[in-house]
């Protein structure tokens, strides 16, 4: 498998998907107001740029930051759990009722203590996160190896010492799963917060306020490169979390070490 | 109530100015143009008030807000107040900024509606839960579905037996722009006709009337200016605050104002900017009620009073 | 003396859960400074026997007592090396055998010196940087071995150790073992399917029998400490070699 | 650890968090249209009974087909990029642009095709639940030993048996994770295919047609209470999940055996 | 008679990434029926030259022919017993030494009988219920062997079989699998730590020497086939075994 092909393949896919994009829009005749053509949205995308640019600041700083508190908690969340079965039967449930009591209703409550803006979005960010970090996490300690288990007990290491050097090294894999997870996530979740929590200084607001925006508008096209631009940051996430995937894991994991 | 420690007078230049919040209940528009029209002419500085309007959002619930005191003043749909208010949030309206609200039911010409009666069996998307579904429903006997409203035109675009929520002084702008020949039946037609108000907290308007006063007269004036005066100042200000804000549509909306009367109403029945009446509130009370909506029984004098609202200005 | 064997099996039994029965009726008292081979076939439960004495399992009948504490508390005398070598996947070679001394908390540089000292022992010291994916079978399994000496434990129990090592490494580390067993003394249970390397380095020989184990013969071994490689020339070794090979014949079932 | 303190210790937790709630409210003062109480919520539940159990029918019908979709497309999807890295390259951008566009850009386009109602509310399901699993059973897929795999090598396997006996009982494990997450997000995703594709027949629609209706009229208990219902249905989904981690693995997997 | 040579090296070589070579110029031709065992000190490299001959790397240097086919191509007729032994943790043991017969398509029926057959031989047939994580080490090792014996290979690779395994287990499996292979004559490579054990099967021994791997010496074996118990204790079989065991202590690095 040569290097190149990395870029090849999904370009040639892209221009498989795109060219279909083009012919199902003639088929069908389908509106522009319904679903624009690829470059219409480039276009729109184009002439919206400083809109978009400073909307994609706004929205990446609250997906940013909720990522990474998504992460962060996430973590610490299930390291917390993974001290104690107890710990767990008494935190998971109600890591549960919040991951699936629906952020609508929520967002005013957030946006009521928090103010509207930066920190509810951050906030809604986080709630939309947060549990796919927790569940693999989770599952990541509890997977360990029963055998490198016992060794720990043998060294008589503390409970600290064995989730530091050996449940959080060998949970990695599903740790970072999550984090790709959340890393998708975290785009639409600030964006979701703009919707529910966010609001327009001097006439700027976050992405999901620009998707109401054009969507009310009947800027369909425009509306598109929205989610382009969120497709765009969420890529960036996503890079990250594979780079990090790449150092963590490349010399000694089987998703990466290759054995001749 | 203890005595008001903020120092209040109408127009006492010395005097330092008492902060005021007024929670809109969407982004920066033409709708809210008063509001920012006394804003920026510095009426409401005038009156001894330093205003911030801060803008909502699709889930800001203002009456929450009003009541929670990040607010002081919040404006929404006066059956919505007293909806609350059966709910136990203590609210108070002020005035009205629109004797008749803006919104309708917005369709294709090609659908053959022509009345209400002809919503009959029809898909309508709009809020679900909005109390004039139902009133209408029982006013002509019809039955509609619902479907929720997602703040957008494609489905109407697309499909010409569509029927929406609208308000009059938004989508239709858009929708013709892409060539619909569309046509709307304006819901304070239907037999149920709420205000568009302003209103506060029970207890800051009795702790602080001089507030509500002050508040009152400048938006007011606020008001009968953008409607009928020069409101390049406030339109500016409005399009800094909302990128959707394009001159076009700024002045279709307000066109819309004027054509259909929102805001003054009927002069000759005794409408006026600002104004309202126990008799119209008693009617949308008897009607909330009549389909269940309230959880306890409201009077008028609970939701509204109109003494602070000076005597309206004479119709011209 | 009455000195308090170190360790003392009472009628020691060992079923998984309602399986039948893997280990039955073993008693043994061990001295400090024994070296007690387990031999017998494969699946009779001499790993078994081994996580008992750790503290790793418990078991379902009779008593064990090391150094007059449960097994569970006397972990911090005891060290095993795993039938498997058990290594931690993502780190190095020279991290893997750090890791007990870490975790009991020594001090870096010992920890660096001692880590060094026993992968010299097993020959390992060109590989400290390598993955253990990069190792061969051997070589793991001497991680393994340099991490367990490294500890330096009372007792140390050893799983097979030298079972994936050839002949001429497997001397070598016999030898070493004794060496470094004058210099730190420890009491050893050593699991092997090489009767010779048990004669050679055990003071008592356990023959166990399968399905389930149970003591087949306790063998004395009578050669003098320190052992030498010559021992292994000498008649009686090699009469005692065909000795214990007979008797681990009659257990085969 | 007992059998009982599965019941026991989240019950206990909950009646401190509940406690807690209770005292919040009073201390802060916290009125009920803001934060009702769960006593209040409870209460609201049951005058809305009647509504929340056909509306719960309705959403619970859209979470659990979309949901079926997503795990059934989402494992189907990664075995398709397990057969070849080609075939992965070319596809896994493409699954990450449908993650990330936000699903209001697409859910007009899905109501035009699909119609109003379940085969929208499904596939918004789907788009919301899909993509965890596609990123844990991948990575499961990846994660596979190496030495294992080298045994299916010299066993001569089709890479369509390597997959079927090799990758997919030990991606188990992942993609168990995924479906868990899924689980989580399925109540969520058909509630917002409610909002966005939903209608109701008699003023009743899916739970997320209730949380709008009790959100305009301020029935802030009732909206709570349609929380709880979400929060009941993705319990049900968890559920279900565990028992098939349960099932799958106990007998086998290091997270499940209790070695003695 | 010029019949072709079953497996050939030339010249092979082998290097993982840019690390030192781990074996360098490897020749060696097997004809059909040959039992060839490898022993050499640990980390030599005699697994890697195993996993050579199976395909599963590729030379860095020189050429492998396998029945006139590369050895990928070659793979239906070869089998290897893996140094670990490698088993699927889902499946009960019956299931595991059915794998490769299921993946290359044998009817049910077949499968089962010739699985019972091999637990048979490894005696493992009451344990055909069990789940790897019950068994011992050395009952894991016998379920591999019990899997690489069931799809009755032309060539079978042996990476040290039985050194997970008691002496009188070893020597019966030993004497099996000349049993087994007097019935489905196969060509063997055989990894062995055990001197006796390399005199006792092979007909040729290849002892490599360590750091890279090179070809120390070849030994022919000249015992006659087929080969009984008795032979162990023959002045012919000691004398070859004292020679090869002189032989790899020279390689001793
Ligand atoms: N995948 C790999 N990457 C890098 N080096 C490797 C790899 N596999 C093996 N080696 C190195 O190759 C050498 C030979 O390994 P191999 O497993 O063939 O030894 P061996 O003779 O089988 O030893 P043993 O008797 O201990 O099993 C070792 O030094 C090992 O470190
Ligand atoms: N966790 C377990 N659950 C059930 N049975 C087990 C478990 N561990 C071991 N056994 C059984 O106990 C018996 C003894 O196992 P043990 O590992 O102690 O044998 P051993 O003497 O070390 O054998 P070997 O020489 O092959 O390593 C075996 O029959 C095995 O199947
Ligand atoms: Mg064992
Ligand atoms: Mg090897």
């Amino acid at each position: 498998m040569k290097r190149q092909n990395a870029w090849l393949l999904p370009l040639a896919t892209g221009v498989v998907l795109i060219a279909a994009w083009f012919g199902l829009k003639r088929l069908f005749r389908i509106e522009s107001y319904v679903l624009p053509s690829p470059a219409e949205i480039l276009a729109a995308a184009w002439h919206e740029r400083a809109t978009l640019l400073t909307s994609a600041f706004v929205t990446g700083r609250g997906a940013l930051l909720g990522f990474l508190a998504a992460v962060g908690v996430g973590f610490a969340l299930s390291m917390v759990m993974a001290f104690s079965i107890r710990l767990k039967q008494s935190l998971y449930p109600f890591i549960l009722i919040l991951q699936m009591t629906p952020v609508i209703i929520l967002a005013p409550i957030f946006v009521l203590w928090l103010g509207q803006g930066l920190p509810s979005i951050v906030m809604i960010t986080f709630m939309i996160c947060f549990f796919p970090v927790v569940a693999n996490t989770t599952m990541g300690f509890i997977s360990v190896d029963r055998n490198l288990q016992e060794l720990f007990v043998m060294c008589n290491a503390t409970r600290t010492q064995e989730i530091r050097h050996l449940r959080v090294p060998g949970a990695m894999p599903y740790f970072l799963t999550g984090m790709k997870i959340a890393g998708t996530l975290a785009p639409i979740g600030a964006i979701t917060g703009d919707f529910l929590a966010g609001g327009a200084q001097n006439g700027v607001g976050g992405i999901g306020f620009m998707t109401i925006t054009y969507f009310s508008q009947l800027k369909i096209p425009a509306l598109f490169a929205t989610g382009l631009v969120a497709c765009l940051m969420g890529f960036l996430f996503v890079g990250g979390v594979n780079y990090l995937h790449w150092r963590l894991l490349h010399r000694w994991h089987d998703s990466m070490v290759r054995k001749e | 109530g203890k005595p008001a420690e903020v120092p209040i007078a109408a127009g006492a230049g010395a005097k330092p100015l008492v902060k005021v919040v007024l929670q809109t209940d969407w982004f920066a528009q033409p709708e809210h143009g008063g509001f920012y029209q006394a804003l920026v002419k510095g009426y409401y500085r005038d009156a001894g008030l330093d205003v911030e309007i801060r803008q909502g959002n699709p889930t800001t619930i203002p009456a929450q807000v009003v009541a929670t005191g990040r607010a002081e003043f919040a404006i929404g749909r006066s059956d919505d107040v007293i909806i609350a208010a059966s709910r136990g949030v203590p609210l108070m309206m002020i005035g009205a900024f629109m004797q008749r609200d803006p919104q309708a039911i917005l369709f294709h010409q090609e659908s053959g509606i022509k009345t209400f009666k002809d919503l009959d069996g029809r898909n309508l998307m709009a809020v679900p839960g909005s109390a004039f579904i139902t009133i209408m429903e029982n006013t002509f006997h019809i039955k509609v579905a619902v479907t929720p409203t997602d703040f957008g035109m494609s489905r109407f675009l697309a499909d010409k037996n569509f029927v929406q929520q609208c308000f009059l002084t938004n989508e239709p702008y858009y929708v013709r722009k892409e060539g619909a020949n569309i046509g709307v039946l304006v819901l304070s037609d239907s037999g149920f006709s709420p205000y568009r108000v302003w209103y506060t907290r029970r207890s800051f308007a009795q702790e602080h009337p001089e507030v509500v006063r002050a508040f009152a007269a400048a938006t007011v004036r606020g008001w009968s200016e953008y409607i009928s005066g020069d409101r390049t100042e406030a339109n500016t200000r409005i399009a800094s605050l909302n990128p959707k804000m394009e001159p076009g549509f700024m002045d279709f909306s307000v066109h819309a104002m004027q054509e259909y009367h929102l805001v003054t109403g009927d002069p000759a029945a005794g409408d006026a900017v600002g104004r309202i009446t126990r008799e119209r509130i008693d009617t949308q009370i008897r009607q909330l009620s009549g389909i269940g909506l309230l959880d306890r029984p409201v009077t008028a004098d609970e939701v509204f009073d109109a003494s602070f609202l000076a005597a309206p200005p004479a119709p011209r | 003396m009455t000195s308090r064997p170190i360790v003392n099996l009472e009628g020691v039994g060992k079923r998984f859960g309602a399986g039948a029965p893997v280990l039955e009726g073993i008693e043994l008292t061990v001295e400090r400074g024994d070296f007690v081979s387990f031999i017998g076939p494969s699946g009779c439960g001499k790993s078994t026997l081994l996580r008992l004495i750790a503290g790793l399992t418990e078991p379902t009948a009779g008593r064990i007592v090391v150094d007059g504490m449960t097994p569970a508390d006397a972990r911090e005398e005891v060290f095993l090396v795993f039938q498997d070598a058990n290594l931690l996947p993502w780190r190095r070679v020279a991290e893997n055998v750090e890791l007990p001394l870490m975790l009991r908390g020594d001090p870096t540089d010992r920890r660096r010196e001692r880590v060094g000292e026993m992968l010299n022992v097993v020959g390992l010291a060109e590989a400290a940087e390598k993955y253990p994916w990069q190792l061969s079978g051997g070589m793991k399994m001497r991680v393994s071995i340099a991490r367990a000496l490294s500890v330096a434990p009372d007792i140390l129990l050893l799983d097979e150790p030298f079972g994936a090592l050839d002949e001429m490494t497997r001397d070598r580390l016999n030898e070493d073992l004794l060496t470094i067993r004058e210099r730190d003394p420890f009491t050893a249970f050593f699991v092997t399917h090489s009767v010779a390397e048990a004669v050679f380095l055990s003071t008592r020989i356990v023959v166990l029998s399968a399905n389930p184990g149970r003591m087949h013969r306790v063998i004395e071994v009578p050669f003098a400490q320190p052992r030498t490689p010559e021992l292994r020339e000498t008649p009686g070794f090699l009469s005692l070699l065909a000795e214990t090979t007979r008797e681990l014949r009659l257990v085969r079932r």
